[in-house]
């Protein structure tokens, strides 16, 4: 299951999600917004998509997780619009029978959701500045086969 | 041909728009757009140059050639999560 | 922190205790009574423990998890008593201003919590027998020095 | 000396209550106090033959001596998580 949301994130709802009495492990990731980064002070942050596109990129994740490991429930949730400090961005909930599949495809689905799905964010900070957050030209991503 | 280059984040932002329509030849390249587009965005090309394009919601090389009617995208490094 | 408890696990509570604006990522792994383990049917589980030692164990484990992780906060706890298919019998939770810290301090935290901690499970299976589980004798404690 | 045993799960169960009183010899060793609870709980042997010590809430080698007065516990192979 997947969601793009501007409502905040309810972690709880994610979970519930997921529980199936065919699951012994549930392992959920949130992403929330940090105070400092380096020594700049954020205010809030905006995010902002290409919704379609996310959605797929979302849905293919979610696809391709399932197909490497024997997962029970999958549900990611990744919040739009304006978010404040220490409110979640995204949600990412795994339940497995055993709990190795349930914590290696949450990080792996976070690894790949910060690589591949075309989500961005602003940063507002305290100095009244802000700034859109792009990857450093490192970013691997060089066509679809990636 | 006519194409329509949705925009996003830092480039919407730059070009004061949500999408540019440009003019290519027929046959264009994903690499001519990135160059024709450095042209419409100038100040723009560094954040161009290492963006990537989508052409109907898949990620797509430089050789790759935009079909008549797509749907094009400048993705510039995304950060979500 | 660390808890045992005789009531229902809350997971938004436990979340709650490690959220922080100095974090950027929370890990919950929940471990949950699941309905079959091979082919025998688990009715319902019940936890004991060595209360004293159960706590001391797990207060050594978030300590030695807080000294090689950059935690922001960390959170444990494990449920005691009778339990039902679905219900949560351990609840850990790990804040990091990064994600990588925080899905392996989880994950060592579980992984550490099923060898030392002298809490035991007994099954009750659908047949109408129960067994205490007890690991294999490959269990490799031997010693406080482990 | 006298030890007091605390007893749990199935060994627990097996021994119908949750501590063991024994009378060992002065400086008795965990391995002693392993070898006398063998012969107080039969049909356990195999239980008792894997399961840890503790002393004083610390595992406990099968060389180590048992201080008197010590919290002495048998702590069969662990299931919690």
């Amino acid at each position: 299951m997947i969601r793009l949301t501007h409502d905040p994130i309810d972690p709880a709802t994610v979970i519930q999600a997921v529980c199936a009495s065919a699951a012994g492990a549930v392992v959920l990731f949130l992403g929330t917004v940090r105070e400092k980064t380096g020594r700049r002070i954020t205010s809030s942050l905006e995010y902002e998509c290409y919704a379609e596109m996310a959605e797929k990129k979302l849905a293919e994740l979610e696809a391709e997780g399932r197909a490497r490991w024997p997962l029970v429930e999958c549900m990611i949730v990744h919040r739009l619009g304006h978010l404040e400090v220490g409110q979640t961005s995204v949600a990412i909930a795994v339940s497995s029978a055993h709990r190795r599949p349930a914590f290696e495809c949450g990080q792996w689905l976070i690894d790949r959701i910060k690589e591949v799905v075309p989500i961005w964010k602003k940063e507002n900070y305290a100095d009244g500045t802000s700034d859109w957050v792009h990857a450093d030209p490192g970013n691997p991503i060089r066509g679809e086969e990636m | 041909m006519n194409v329509q280059v949705r925009l996003f984040a830092a480039a919407r932002q730059a070009a004061g728009r949500d999408r540019l329509e440009l003019e290519l030849p027929d046959g264009a390249t994903i690499g001519q757009l990135r160059r024709r587009l450095g042209e419409e965005l100038p100040g723009f090309s560094g954040l161009i140059a290492r963006a990537m394009f989508a052409v109907d919601m898949q990620y797509a090389l430089d050789a790759q050639q935009i079909p008549v009617g797509a749907e094009v995208a400048l993705i510039p490094p995304v950060s979500g999560g």
